[in-house]
């Protein structure tokens, strides 16, 4: 493919291999000025290995990277900086103790008579920056109370600090709200208009579509397609992608609808919640949805135990559950997938059999001793129907991609006998593919007769995989809306506290 | 660099991904060096004085190797030791009962392991922090229990036996360890109590949520721990032959040492008996070869550190050998 | 210093960011009760004393910090200011000139810094493990040099003997002077200097920063260096202050340091703490050991009572953070 | 979060307050008639905790209180960094006299100079520093020496004239290595051909003596001597010995110090237990009030005033000791009795 002439950054031949894989193989990719270039293909497919050598922190086999023409070699990531070159990684790369302004600064701090920090000048830099990227907070603020769409504008503020002219991004609105992406859209827009160049790496075809003006698709390492958006549909992306074409419908068979399995009653927490009240049934998934803030993940940690709760009540089955017992509540057959795989829900350095039967382990053990023959049988039984991609049973979970990973969770909980799961967005950062079958397994579930509470920030997932939508705002829940009554501007409406829905009013 | 070269995947590679081969090489050359300096060495009454001598050490090593692997520690076992000691002669001398001593003893265990986790689980004081003020707080207390070596009145037989008898050939501190090193083996790899020590060190929310309650865990894993220093403490009065005060400085380092040589990582979630019995030995064997080869005793320290380092370096190098096998 | 910063809001209120002020509690408390219990305790002398005392596990204590802030940690202190004595008095008694002593103590100091540098930086060997080696192995080298035979130091240098001893106006300890110099300077760079801040981040989180640039290894490197040659000052000291190089000196001198700063709201796994946070730990410290010795109480429930004041300040500081 | 830490305060408060208060309790002492002695001596111990320095407390005690001197004890623990900072403490509290006792003799040099400065007079206790006026203490080596010859007649009676020796020493600190050498000279003028088999780092503590023990019996059990630089390293190595199921009929051991109970109960015991280096903590307590009292009337002292030490056997110790219960209490006039070196054979 011949680089185009006004390329910033032009990628030639570039070769990457890992003990057992070939993560690159000869892939060229080419970025100018002023383009937001999308850069798609399933976890595998190479993306993040091209970006961490364009970054720095890996270094590449073979081939040549041209910056403005000039070939250039990146071995450090102060290398890539120094060029120009910024990446927005996933998981957000700011320092939680520190303030905004250091963070925005911290590769290279505003000297006084260059010794000191000159912390007057970091401080009203920083606000600049904020402004221009339309980030209302000061600059004074420590990261770690910012929300993570707040924390990922700070990141394009950094970027924008030291005059980047490449800013790749990784994901970026895997964890935002819809008008936070918005919101970032324009962001990027203006970028554009500054001549900077953006490498735009996402799962999410729509935004490909309403962002990007060219996109190149990698497989297995492989470069694919590299074409202008106006000239593609998402279908033959997808068939691109994953190398066959694939049902992105959401597959509804569940329909009977049980007694009332799940009730929770005016819940209330120290910080957040206020008076959450819904009830689900068995064999009904109902979706949560909320923007960043609006309290969905402390509902979820509330109801399941691990944050204390200030009053009110959540009950399974009639029996009411005791307050901040976990135990209890996974006894109780209530399961939650968190949002944070890595942080939060798998046990890395344990093996993927070990992963699946943790909350099960008295179901396969006889008086406190695991019974190993059950444990490998029943957990392949799971690595089979979700077909997790594994070499073993015995293999470190550490080693699994995202999609596989969040199935190791969802496994883990089927296993055990359920009445309700909770699942915090269940497919974030996970690939198309896996995206589907995820949605196959919730209705699956659905049809077994579990009651299912989804909570997700993706439009089209809620709208696709719920029967009734819940919409919180602040803590309190500003909507409700049966499957047939939802619409997306109501549920917004609701989402920014503009306008409340109640059955009553339908 | 080293990582590419193993990464490679030769059988040596292979070898080294396995610690406790290596350790078990190491314990295996240090006995065959010292063996062919004196032949003293591998006379029954050696090996049994080693193993005897190394039994207290072990007893309190499985303890400390499921604490590390909660991911906390203990560095207060070396004042327990000698808190122990003193309680355990003292109440035998006004009960004249070795089973009430014993039972004061570990219950003085059992309540100073209470104490551990409850400061570590309800206060969220770092249990390397809680774990020092815990260790003045008992060499304190000991003192103001008894400021003398509590000497043995009672004459007892059957306590003297527990740390100097024999059954058979075989020293019944030895038995006393492997006992419980052979149970707890089991425990740690069969059953579910011991699945949940690994999930709790490895990500103790992931742990909460998978329904683990993991502050009782602990303070479960603390008060074993200390229940198996006390084990050890009993152990050493019996074979002193009178509570002393000032008994057991520097023990808990030893002990912990001996853990990590054996390649339970500090960080929790990892960690394996077999590796802690040979750390242990390998350290006990370095300073018994030592002193029967007659060389100047400050090596055994010197030595010491060194071999640690040494293994933690090896054990390093494993796992950065396979964490190179991350693919994207 | 940066009077740019202190515009608006109140030079106390700056300097006691909420995390120390529970701190700060903790020692006012302290300091009155053993204000009001001992006669002794409150006098001008005894305050000297105290300085004198506390600047040896401070000017530690600041290098160990740096060495926590950057997320690594380092208990070999202890063995080091044995050891580097060695050389100090050895040299000192050879030529008779002060200066070269410390070249040569420093250089040792130095020297130490660089091997458990390298060791945590390069090998990637966990610094507790590191450091806890180097801790058997400079005590057991200082044994096997000395044969266990304290070098009691002749050179006839008054110097040598005030700097750990003397007082300024007969009040102010040379070692606090020094104490109070090496705390703010390093104060100043800590919160100033792009070397100060990038250490936090470091310790915040190695992955970031390296993605950001940062060289992680050289940040850690430089740490473990000061940590040593800022022992190595105190070492200095403190052989001025038994009049020796002691085989004996510095035992259990690491653990007092860490659990200060760890009082003092430094936190092990790196990252979060100020110098001024460590430096109130220490003086916590310091002020119970005299205290306590003012009144004439036995060393058991000293040790006792400094065991609990450790457990209930870091319970307290651990919940507060927890209610934020 | 307020709330939350001045709770937290005020328990600490009020454990510090009942602590210290119960600790302080048993301190009281009875204001003295400032005559011609000090009014108030302190003394800075290394390692209050032993049994030891509890005797040599118990002979400060009995002397002061017949004195009517108020006695301040602070203990460095052995810290010597923490030695150094009580002694400025003790004299920040204006004690008349200062009594030493050096964590490790070329620690203390610089205490030295500090006394001199403030014109406060210093006794060391134990063992020489630089620079000192006097010193109070026994002599380790003639002390081991004593001990060696009772030794050697024991064997000689008894043991058939042979002597293996297994000496338990801490090189540590110099009074022990002169105790051991003093031991062996002594045992020589007996047994010429006195052999040490071993000697080992027990490091005063009974676990550690017998630990090195131990492993030394299965290097080389061919010993009939065990000596011991303290009763504790005695003690261990004896236990070593029993549990490597040796003869103790041809065995005989001599602990040094008399340091506590310990050497009694062996004694009574009539195991190999049959010498005692003895050396009075309780008189080493008493003649340091004596010489504070000299020195502080500016009298001349001798440089070192050496108390007393004293080789007891299973049939004499109970003329200078008896012992009620946990209680032993030390026969003056026997004690008092005994000659004392005005010079020691080594130092």
């Amino acid at each position: 493919m011949a680089p185009a002439k006004d390329a910033v950054l032009d990628v030639r031949k570039i070769s990457k291999a890992f003990p057992g894989v070939k993560a690159l193989d000869a892939v060229d990719l080419s970025l100018r000025g002023g383009e937001v270039h999308a850069l798609i293909g399933e976890n595998g497919a190479g993306k993040s290995t091209l970006i961490k050598i364009l970054a720095g922190v890996y270094f590449k086999d073979e081939g040549d990277i041209l910056f403005n023409g000039s070939p250039v070699e990146i071995s450090t990531p102060s290398d890539s900086l120094k060029l120009g070159i910024k990446v927005v990684f996933q998981e957000l790369s700011l320092i939680p103790h520190m303030t905004v302004g250091e963070n925005v600064f911290l590769e290279s701090f505003p000297l006084k008579n260059n010794r000191t920090i000159d912390w007057d000048v970091l401080y009203e830099k920083t606000q600049d920056l904020l402004d221009t990227i339309g980030l209302d907070i000061t600059p004074k603020t420590k990261v770690y109370k910012l929300t993570v769409s707040q924390q990922q504008m700070v990141e394009i503020a950094r970027a924008l600090s030291h005059e980047a002219k490449v800013i790749i991004m990784d994901e970026p609105t895997s964890a935002l709200t819809p008008n936070e992406v918005d919101h970032l859209f324009n962001v990027i827009r203006k970028l554009k208009e500054r001549g900077i160049g953006i490498l735009y790496v996402t799962h999410k075809l729509e935004e490909v579509m309403a962002l990007c003006d060219r996109v190149t698709v990698f497989r297995d390492g492989k470069l694919i397609s590299s074409r202008e958006v106006s000239e593609t549909s998402t279908d033959n992306l997808v068939t691109d992608m994953v190398g066959r074409s694939i049902q992105t419908l959401f597959p509804r068979s569940h329909a009977g609808k049980g007694d009332v399995v799940l009730d929770v009653r005016s819940l209330s927490t120290e910080k957040k919640l206020r008076e959450v009240s819904f009830q689900v049934r068995g064999g009904e998934v109902v979706g949560i949805f909320g923007l960043m803030g609006a309290g969905r993940t402390e509902l979820a940690k509330a109801m399941f135990g691990l944050d204390a709760v200030q009053s009110g009540s959540i009950s399974i089955e009639g029996q009411e559950l005791r307050q901040g017992s976990t135990s209890q509540s996974t006894r109780m057959g209530l399961g939650y997938l968190t949002e944070d795989r890595k942080g939060e829900g798998l046990v890395l350095q344990m093996s993927v059999a070990q992963n699946i039967t943790l909350p099960s382990l008295e179901d396969i053990s006889s008086a406190g001793f695991i019974k190993r023959k059950e444990e490998t049988t029943r957990s392949q039984e799971f690595v089979d129907a979700f077909s997790i991609k594994t070499p073993s049973l015995r293999q470190k979970v550490m080693y699994l991609s995202g999609g596989n990973q969040q199935k190791v969770l969802l496994a883990r909980w089927l296993m055990k006998k359920l009445k309700v799961i909770i699942l915090d967005e269940p497919t974030r950062g996970i690939d198309v593919g896996a995206k589907a079958e995820i949605h196959r397994l919730i209705d699956e579930l659905a049809s077994k007769g579990l009651a299912i509470v989804v909570m997700t920030s993706e439009m089209p997932e809620l709208l696709g995989v719920s029967d009734h939508i819940i919409v919180m705002c602040d803590g309190r829940i500003t909507g409700e809306f049966s499957r047939e009554s939802a619409e997306m501007e109501k549920i917004l409406e609701a989402a920014i506290g503009q306008k409340e829905y109640r059955y009553a009013e339908q | 660099m080293f990582s590419s070269e193993s990464s490679k995947g030769g059988l040596l590679t292979k070898l080294v991904l396995f610690n406790e081969i290596i350790l078990v090489a190491v314990l295996v050359v240090i006995s065959a060096a010292i063996s062919i300096g004196t032949s003293q060495f591998y006379s029954t009454s050696n090996i049994l004085n080693i193993l005897r001598d190394s039994s207290m050490a072990i007893i309190a090593g499985i303890g400390m190797t499921m604490l590390l692997i909660t991911g906390e520690v203990d560095l207060s076992i070396g004042s327990l030791v000698a808190f122990v000691g003193v309680v355990t002669m003292d109440i035998i001398n006004k009960t004249n009962s070795v089973f009430l001593g014993v039972l004061a003893g570990l219950g003085l265990g059992a309540v100073t392991g209470l104490v551990n986790g409850l400061v570590r689980t309800k206060f969220k004081v770092n249990s390397l922090i809680g774990t020092i003020a815990m260790m003045m707080i008992l060499r304190g207390s000991v003192y103001l229990y008894k400021l003398e070596a509590v000497q043995n009145y009672h004459q007892l037989e059957t306590f003297y036996s527990v740390g100097n008898g024999y059954l058979g050939f075989m020293p019944i501190p030895v038995i006393i360890m492997v006992v419980l090193y052979v149970v707890f083996l089991v425990i740690l790899y069969r059953t579910v109590p011991g699945r949940r020590l690994y999930a709790t060190g490895g990500n103790e929310i992931a742990a909460k949520i998978s329904g683990i309650k993991v502050d009782n865990l602990k303070i479960l894993t603390f008060v074993a721990n200390s229940v198996f220093a006390a084990i050890s403490g009993i152990i050493l009065v019996s074979r002193m032959n009178s509570g002393q005060p000032n008994a057991g400085v520097g023990f808990e380092l030893m002990v912990i040492s001996g853990v990590i040589l054996g390649g339970t990582s500090l960080g929790g979630g990892e960690g394996t008996l077999v590796g802690t019995l040979v750390g242990l030995l390998i350290l006990r064997v370095i300073n018994n070869g030592i002193i029967i080869l007659r060389w100047n005793q400050d090596l055994q320290i010197v030595i010491s550190g060194l071999i640690i380092i040494l293994a933690v370096y090896i054990d390093n190098k494993r796992k950065v050998a396979r964490s190179k096998i991350i693919t994207t | 210093m940066q009077n740019s910063r202190m515009k608006g809001t109140s030079i106390l209120k700056r300097m006691f960011s909420i995390s120390e002020i529970g701190l700060l509690i903790s020692f006012l408390v302290i300091f009155i009760f053993f204000s009001v219990t001992s006669k002794y305790f409150f006098t001008v002398r005894n305050l000297s004393n105290i300085l004198g005392q506390v600047s040896l596990p401070l000017i530690s204590a600041v290098g160990l910090s740096i060495v926590l802030f950057s997320g690594e940690v380092d208990i070999s202190i202890g063995s080091l200011q044995a050891f580097v004595s060695l050389p100090l008095v050895t040299i000192m008694n050879a030529t008779g000139s002060f200066a070269l002593g410390a070249v040569g103590a420093f250089a040792a100091g130095a020297v130490i810094g660089v091997i458990n540098g390298f060791l945590v930086t390069r090998l990637k060997i966990n610094s507790l493990i590191t450091t806890l080696g180097m801790y058997y192995a400079l005590r057991g080298a200082v044994y096997l040099i000395t044969g266990k035979v304290a070098i009691a130091e002749h050179s006839g240098k008054d110097l040598f003997f005030l700097i750990g001893n003397g007082k300024l106006f007969h009040f102010l300890p040379y070692p606090s002077i020094l104490m109070f110099v090496i705390l703010l300077v390093f104060m100043f760079i800590m919160k100033n200097t792009s070397y100060g801040r990038r250490t936090y981040a470091v310790g915040g989180s190695a992955e970031v920063a390296r993605a950001i640039g940062i060289n992680v290894e050289r940040m850690k490197f430089s740490a473990f260096v000061i940590c040593s040659l800022l022992a190595t000052v105190s070492a200095i000291l403190l052989a001025s202050r038994l009049g020796s190089a002691n085989h004996l000196a510095g035992q259990g001198f690491e653990f007092q340091v860490v659990a200060a700063v760890v009082l003092g709201g430094v936190s092990l796994s790196g990252g979060v703490g100020t110098l001024l946070g460590a430096f109130i730990g220490v003086l916590i410290l310091g002020i119970i050991q005299n205290g306590l010795g003012m009144l004439n109480v036995s060393t058991m429930f000293q040790l006792v009572i400094t065991g609990v004041i450790i457990i209930l300040s870091v319970a307290i500081d651990e919940l507060k953070k927890r209610h934020e | 979060m307020k709330k939350l830490i001045l709770i937290s305060l005020a328990i600490l408060m009020i454990f510090a307050l009942a602590t210290v208060a119960f600790a302080a309790a048993g301190e009281k002492e009875k204001e003295g008639p400032a005559g011609k002695v000090p009014a108030r001596v302190g003394w800075v111990g290394n390692y209050m905790m032993h049994e030891w320095y509890q005797n040599v407390w118990k002979g400060m005690r009995q002397r002061a209180e017949m004195l009517g001197i108020e006695l301040e004890v602070l203990d460095a623990n052995l810290d010597m960094a923490k030695q150094v900072s009580f002694a400025e403490d003790l004299i920040a509290k204006g004690v008349d006299v200062l009594i030493i006792t050096p964590v490790q003799q070329e620690g203390a040099a610089a205490i030295v100079k500090k006394a001199k400065m403030e014109g406060i007079p210093l006794i060391i206790e134990a063992s020489a520093v630089e620079g000192m006026t006097t010193m109070v203490a026994i002599c380790d080596y003639d002390c081991g020496y004593k001990g060696g010859v009772a030794t050697g007649e024991y064997v000689k009676k008894n043991l058939g004239g042979k002597a293996r020796v297994m000496a338990i020493d801490l090189p540590m600190l110099r009074p022990c290595i002169l105790r051991v050498d003093g031991f062996m000279d002594g045992l020589r003028t007996v047994i010429p051909g006195a052999e040490i088999v071993h000697r080992l780092d027990g490091q005063g503590l009974k676990d550690q003596a017998l630990q090195v023990s131990t492993d030394a019996l299965t290097a080389d059990s061919n010993i009939n001597v065990i000596y011991g630089c303290n009763d504790d390293s005695a003690l261990g190595a004896l236990q070593a010995f029993k549990a490597a199921g040796l003869d103790e009929g041809k065995l005989v051991v001599c602990g040094t110090g008399g340091e506590g109970n310990a050497f009694i109960h062996a004694m009574q015991e009539g195991g190999p237990y049959k010498v005692e280096a003895a050396m009075f903590p309780e008189a080493v307590g008493y003649e340091c009030i004596n010489m504070s009292v000299k020195l502080f009337n500016g009298e001349t002292v001798p440089e070192h005033y050496v108390t007393p030490t004293f080789a007891l056997t299973t049939e004499n110790w109970d003329d200078y000791y008896s012992l009620e219960g946990d209680v032993r209490s030390i026969n003056w006039d026997n004690v008092n009795k005994i000659p004392r070196e005005d010079q020691c054979g080594k130092y």
